[in-house]
């Protein structure tokens, strides 16, 4: 595969391009040069702007379309791959059986004031999600579902009297960050809580959240848009079985 | 009529809702809650807060609750206690301080609390009064919207200042129903908060300041539009009373208004959430205020095919339980939504069938219909596409309420110009299409009527069920929305009284007198 | 039939359509054009071009002219000449280079020359003959389309070999039918392309190499989807009668092929259109084509509600000239439109009634149906909204072609994604509403009844006005697409000949055959 | 006004910005790796990739959104703002009669392979567009709109023969920038055909075009999108008439 790509609207390396975006001035003439040199910035060039409407008193409404120069470097691309075996169900139950020779003990919760329970009943309750079960379904693993608008505290003592090898939390609300704050509100209250070595596994999801921010949040992964219950039981036997915690 | 329902499967529905539900509305007379009782001291004037924000209701009831319990209401120990201290928040803040002590009054002193309260309580009643004779005579001025359904904009930056003129650019591009949707925590606080506010995440704090300054632009744009433009809120949550009654002093219009949401989706628990609607739908009926139920969020959790009947016999317990807390027909914005999974084959001929039914059920209510969310992708092409089709179902079959879908619903809270693309969207089908439901006639006996026919049917089968096994066990069983809510669980719990006798709520006594 | 239209009015239209076309098909009679007389060569085995690019059939009847005139026919000036130099490609070379001269053969020679051009130009129509079968084959093995509308899109992108790749991709994501779109250029050239190309401006030329390369490329994917796909290109501008000769012989599937587009759009003169017309609908009658008619485009220079009944005329007379040269109704894509101003009142209601009429005025026609354009604008997010409402028209109203219009019409030739948006649009509405057909009951006497029925009058009365005029002068005028197209203007006039008396064409004697 | 301002989503200087394109790469994490790379080269930060679909083999579409980290300097925005007087018909032709004291005379056209007549035909017919007459309508100005697919010698004929003032030229077709080539071929032939002071004005116009590029086109004046007869004989006016020619 070439390392090097570019956008493609209907020839190779056209670098065709979409973007729309409100400004907060009237529509004028100068909205118009203002959109452009926005478009301009970002590297859009020619751009044309195809649509400007005014929204109100002071703003305007863009639609630019053009080629933009950037390079897209595959070679470059920073991603989180899957550093694990997907597993059955029934590899997952081995491997816990054989390396833990207990139950695998999660607890799992929507925290702050997020009440968005699907994602998380998705990954963890029986009946799963895109026709995979979920974790509840693995006879190794115990599950404790603690529902919606659940407090740092109360997980952090749940944590701690079901003895979790993992802590899985879901954040769907992203305005004005509340995910990222919540996270980290979370994670530093779990290593306050826990001497280093004995913290249960600090997993987050969500719909919104950049899997390559775990060191930043103090977390040990991230899963976003999509995830599987599957991937996540894989995940844990990877970490927390074969580490032999 | 377009479905040829059978009249007698309808009323029967009508009557097993009834049954469903009397149980809980007898359960609601004989109990009261916090929330309730601070929605009395509301109504009888006190405002303000404490330095910490903690509202002087809240400090009244809870020493009133110290001092004799709630179960008498407070209304009868705080005027009493009032006659020593001639001004109602000077006694909130004596009663913070601890240098109150209060008790139950007996004989005259009782008569004396009594008349005393029931005086300042009527003068908010009278506020509300005077709130909804001003509206009728704004809408007489400017005039109600040109057509239906009226179209229902939300705004939700956290802050007012950037709400409001959000909301008034709405209102110029076409909305005739601005929502403030409130920041995710509200529901779960114990009290109202105090003020204008700009920290909310993803909603804005209900404020009876935040209500005042939002209602006064809107009057401004209701002028300059020369269109009474309506303003929303939510009355529900752990302070659903107060909030109504909150929302009726400062001249909200709407308000969304569940009996079963606050269970089911903020874990509250039914007792308290169900003597709180009661007194709340009260509230609303008094101002009038026209309600919106909250049908929809059923079919973000459980599948809109499937679980179709569920949300009729919600309908129906709604209607109940609001015609038998004095609201209207005309006030009843029963919810429904565009849920169905786009993919499936008919899934439009299915929308059509959901929405007549309820149309037809409820001819008299204006019906509040809500956009697709669930399958809303990231994919805003398709989002701004699924929103038309939800628009023309809504006009087809004569929705008096449209919640404006967003484009951008998987992905943000709306952009300014995601309200401007929505309400272009909807401009277009209501004006291209208005009259087509003239030329929409579901085949007799095709596939519309029957899908009509067979939710109607199931819907009947489980309230069968539900007067039989209780509407508690009902909802403990996870009937609504999946969601399995105990009666005995769930926040707000300890808020909850059961009445001694010689309760007294003169804002009831005042309400029901009619 | 949902229009409840009078057939007695129905067939009087058609009358008159009859009676306004009948004079220029007995024009199109007794004339001959160069690309008439090109395409015979090309029927009779010539191809390739000389070093300048121009094709050999174009040098060979340039030189017939220039030696004896157009009026007899080239075939028998080319096929006694034939004798002596024995191949065809041998003597274009040898009369490009000057070197031979053509008369007409007299009595033996002309009769032998007549049975070799005859048996030579049969080796032609046998190709096209064999290639109708082999479609019918492929057909049967791979299947027709699963639905109404056929899914048509176009790819555009000016190199043959970027579109193969969009075209197969296109296929995949579910279009049932191609179409190739023409550099801008090329209409008004007076020569066919030869060979692969990849320079085209906002299109690809139609070459007979583009052709094959890109029925192969489509006989690939049918296989690999298990549904045939057809391939569309354009018999229009100076060169009609041999594209659409091309087209038989490479097995396309559809030509857009109107009676007057050339005339309106590309500002041919009207005879020559005519002349050409005639001919490259016997073509595609005998391939067993499906043509396309252009009534769409006037309603990009007209206003489409008030240039609705020029429309219907134009679709009559379509189907008379269509019916004359030999077509059958299944070979009639008939055009029509979504193009009215999306802002009018009610323009949805208006686009049905057009729709239905053209559907219940030619029942057995596979009308095509096209999307917005003019009112299209640089706003995609709307653009796709209207697409949709354009594509729910073309289910309500069982359309037969649907070509699937694009988000960003206004913007770029479409993008690859552009045409993967508009798809999954076209198969959410197929597939949400593909039965609601049976709900749409125009109201008796209402709204889009009566629409229709002003149109179908309208129509009536302007075809009576051409009888009495000519259909000539019609043009002239600025009737259609209030394009004014004088019958002694235009381009290609001098390609045009009236025939001699003798007037040989072994083509039209074979397609006149049954 | 504020000279700097930002994207608005729903909060003042928020940035907010939408973004799509094809990347011609199969969908994968890599591919949304490289879309969320591209977002970050166009300014995106932090950018949410909210969609990703596989188009055919070979491509993925990509919406993404995010905070534009550019700022849109008001000050240095560029734009060609007009410099003449928006005048009446009347007085149009008023300053024609007594500046030029003989009709203004004006050929117009698409050239090209270009057939797109509407746009040139709103500024020239009677018809006009958007309620205003078109420039045949002005009596002092002498009109010859030669219609679609004109060759550039037929063009610098009529305008040799009209003795036209001003050449007024439609391109609409940009793929493969058409609309660029076929101005610059026609205003080096109207420079090679005519003398400097001789050469009529050179307009051009059409959706698409960048109003900035009259030097790198060769021309005196471009018009874009929603132009009006009346701003191009107002403009008219103010080159021919007021300089006198
Ligand atoms: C359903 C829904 C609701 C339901 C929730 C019911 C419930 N019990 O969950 C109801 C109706 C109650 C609701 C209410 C609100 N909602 Co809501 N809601 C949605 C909706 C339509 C779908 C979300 C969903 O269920 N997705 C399906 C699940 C399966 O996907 P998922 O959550 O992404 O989960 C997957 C992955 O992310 C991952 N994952 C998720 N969590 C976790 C955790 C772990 C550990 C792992 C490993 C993986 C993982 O795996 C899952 C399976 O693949 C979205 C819009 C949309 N279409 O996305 C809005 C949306 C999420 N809601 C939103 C908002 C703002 C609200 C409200 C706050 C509005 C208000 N102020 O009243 C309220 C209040 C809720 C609150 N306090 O949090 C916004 C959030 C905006 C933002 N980005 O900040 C959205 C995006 C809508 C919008 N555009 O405004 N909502
Ligand atoms: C109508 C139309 C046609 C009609 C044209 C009829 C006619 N007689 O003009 C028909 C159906 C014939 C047609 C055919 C084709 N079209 Co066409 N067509 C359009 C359409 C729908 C509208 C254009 C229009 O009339 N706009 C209205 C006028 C008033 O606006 P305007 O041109 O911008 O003009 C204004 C200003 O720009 C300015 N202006 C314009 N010119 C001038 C000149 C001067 C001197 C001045 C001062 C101002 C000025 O003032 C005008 C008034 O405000 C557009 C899509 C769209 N919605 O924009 C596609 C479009 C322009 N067509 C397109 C194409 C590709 C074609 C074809 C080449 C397709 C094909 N291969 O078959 C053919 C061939 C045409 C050819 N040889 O040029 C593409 C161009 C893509 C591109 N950017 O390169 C478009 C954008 C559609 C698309 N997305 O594919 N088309
Ligand atoms: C009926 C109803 N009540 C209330 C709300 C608002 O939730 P909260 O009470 O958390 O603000 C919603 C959410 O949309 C609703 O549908
Ligand atoms: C009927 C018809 N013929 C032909 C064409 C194509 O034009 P051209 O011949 O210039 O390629 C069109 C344009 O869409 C058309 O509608």
């Amino acid at each position: 595969m070439k390392t090097i790509v570019r956008p493609y609207g209907d020839t190779t390396g056209d670098g065709m391009t979409q973007v729309s975006f409100t400004l907060p001035i009237p529509h004028d003439k100068l909205a118009e040069g203002a959109a452009l040199q926005l478009a301009a910035k970002m590297g859009l060039e020619p751009a044309m702007l195809v649509h400007a409407k005014q929204i109100g008193d002071g703003f305007t409404f863009f639609v630019v379309y053009g080629s933009v120069r950037h390079l897209v470097e595959l070679d470059k691309v920073q991603v989180v791959q899957r550093d694990f075996d997907l597993l059955s169900a029934k590899e997952v139950n081995t491997i816990v059986k054989q390396r833990l020779r207990r139950k695998l003990s999660v607890v799992g919760a929507c925290i702050g004031t997020d009440a968005h329970t699907v994602g998380i009943d998705a990954i963890l309750n029986l009946k799963g999600i895109a026709g995979e079960k979920g974790l509840e379904y693995y006879r190794e693993l115990k599950v404790l579902n603690m529902g919606a608008q659940v407090t740092v505290p109360e997980l952090v003592a749940a944590a701690r009297s079901e003895k979790a090898d993992a802590v899985l939390v879901s954040q769907v609300v992203t305005q004005r960050d509340a995910h990222l704050h919540n996270t980290r509100e979370m994670s530093a209250a779990f290593r306050e809580a826990f001497p280093a070595g004995k913290r249960p596994l600090l997993i987050v999801g969500g719909p919104r959240f950049d899997e390559m921010m775990t060191q930043e949040l103090g977390v040990d992964r991230i899963f976003g848009r999509g995830t599987t219950p599957r991937e996540v039981a894989s995940y844990l036997v990877h970490r927390v079985a074969r580490e032999g915690r | 009529m377009k479905l040829n329902l059978d009249p007698l499967a309808v009323s029967r529905a009508r009557e097993l809702a009834r049954r469903a539900g009397q149980p809980v509305v007898d359960m609601a007379r004989s109990h009261t809650t916090v929330s309730v009782e601070r929605a009395v001291l509301r109504l009888a004037g006190i405002t303000g807060a404490d330095t910490d924000g903690i509202p002087w209701v809240n400090r009244l009831v809870d020493q009133v609750r110290d001092d004799v319990g709630l179960g008498h209401g407070v209304a009868l120990p705080v005027f009493h206690a009032l006659a020593e201290f001639g001004d109602l928040t000077l006694l909130a803040q004596k009663a913070a301080a601890g240098s109150v002590r209060f008790e139950l009054p007996q004989g005259k002193d009782a008569t004396a609390a009594r008349k005393l309260a029931k005086r300042a309580v009527g003068q908010g009643i009278k506020t509300i009064d005077r709130n909804r004779a001003q509206r009728d005579r704004l809408v007489k001025r400017h005039g109600d919207p040109k057509q239906r359904p009226w179209i229902y904009l939300i705004v939700a930056t956290g802050d007012i200042h950037e709400d409001i003129p959000q909301a008034q650019a709405a209102a110029r591009a076409g909305a005739d129903v601005i929502a403030v949707i409130r920041s995710t925590g509200q529901s779960l606080l114990d009290y109202v908060p105090e003020g204008a506010t700009r920290e909310g995440f993803a909603g804005t704090y209900a404020t009876q300041e935040n209500f005042r300054l939002m209602r006064a632009a809107l009057d401004e744009s209701s002028r300059e539009l020369g269109r009474y433009v309506r303003l929303t809120n939510y009355a529900s949550g752990l302070c659903m009373p107060e909030i109504a009654t909150l929302a009726g002093l400062q001249r909200l219009d709407m308000m969304l208004n569940d009996s079963m949401y606050g269970i089911l989706f903020r874990d509250i628990n039914p007792i308290r959430t169900f003597v709180d609607q009661r007194f709340s739908r009260q509230i609303h009926a008094r101002a009038g205020i026209i309600i919106n139920t909250g049908e929809d969020n059923y079919l973000t959790t459980a599948d809109a095919v499937e679980a179709a009947h569920t949300v009729t016999v919600s309908q129906l317990l709604n209607e109940f339980f609001a015609h038998e807390a004095g609201l209207q027909d005309w006030q009843l914005g029963i919810g429904h939504a565009f849920e169905i999974n786009p993919d499936l084959p008919e899934s439009f001929r299915l929308e059509l069938a959901h929405a007549l039914l309820a149309r037809e059920l409820f001819p008299d209510a204006p019906l509040k219909w809500m956009p697709p969310t669930k399958h809303m992708t990231g994919d805003v092409f398709r989002g701004n596409l699924l929103d038309g089709f939800f628009n023309l179902v809504g006009t087809l079959t004569g929705q008096g309420i449209l919640l404006v879908g967003m484009m951008t619903e998987a992905v943000v809270t709306p952009w300014l110009s995601d309200r401007d693309i929505a309400l272009q969207n909807v401009r277009y089908v209501l004006n291209a299409c208005g009259g087509l439901h003239e030329d929409f006639v579901p085949a007799p006996g095709g596939f519309i009527q029957q899908r009509a026919h067979t939710v109607l049917n199931e819907a009947i089968d489980l309230l069968a069920e539900i007067v039989d096994d209780t509407l508690l066990n009902a909802i403990a069983d996870g009937t609504f929305g999946i969601m399995k809510r105990p009666a005995n669980r769930g926040k707000g719990l300890d808020g909850v009284a059961k009445h001694e006798p010689g309760y007294y709520n003169p804002a009831t006594e005042i309400l029901e007198a009619r």
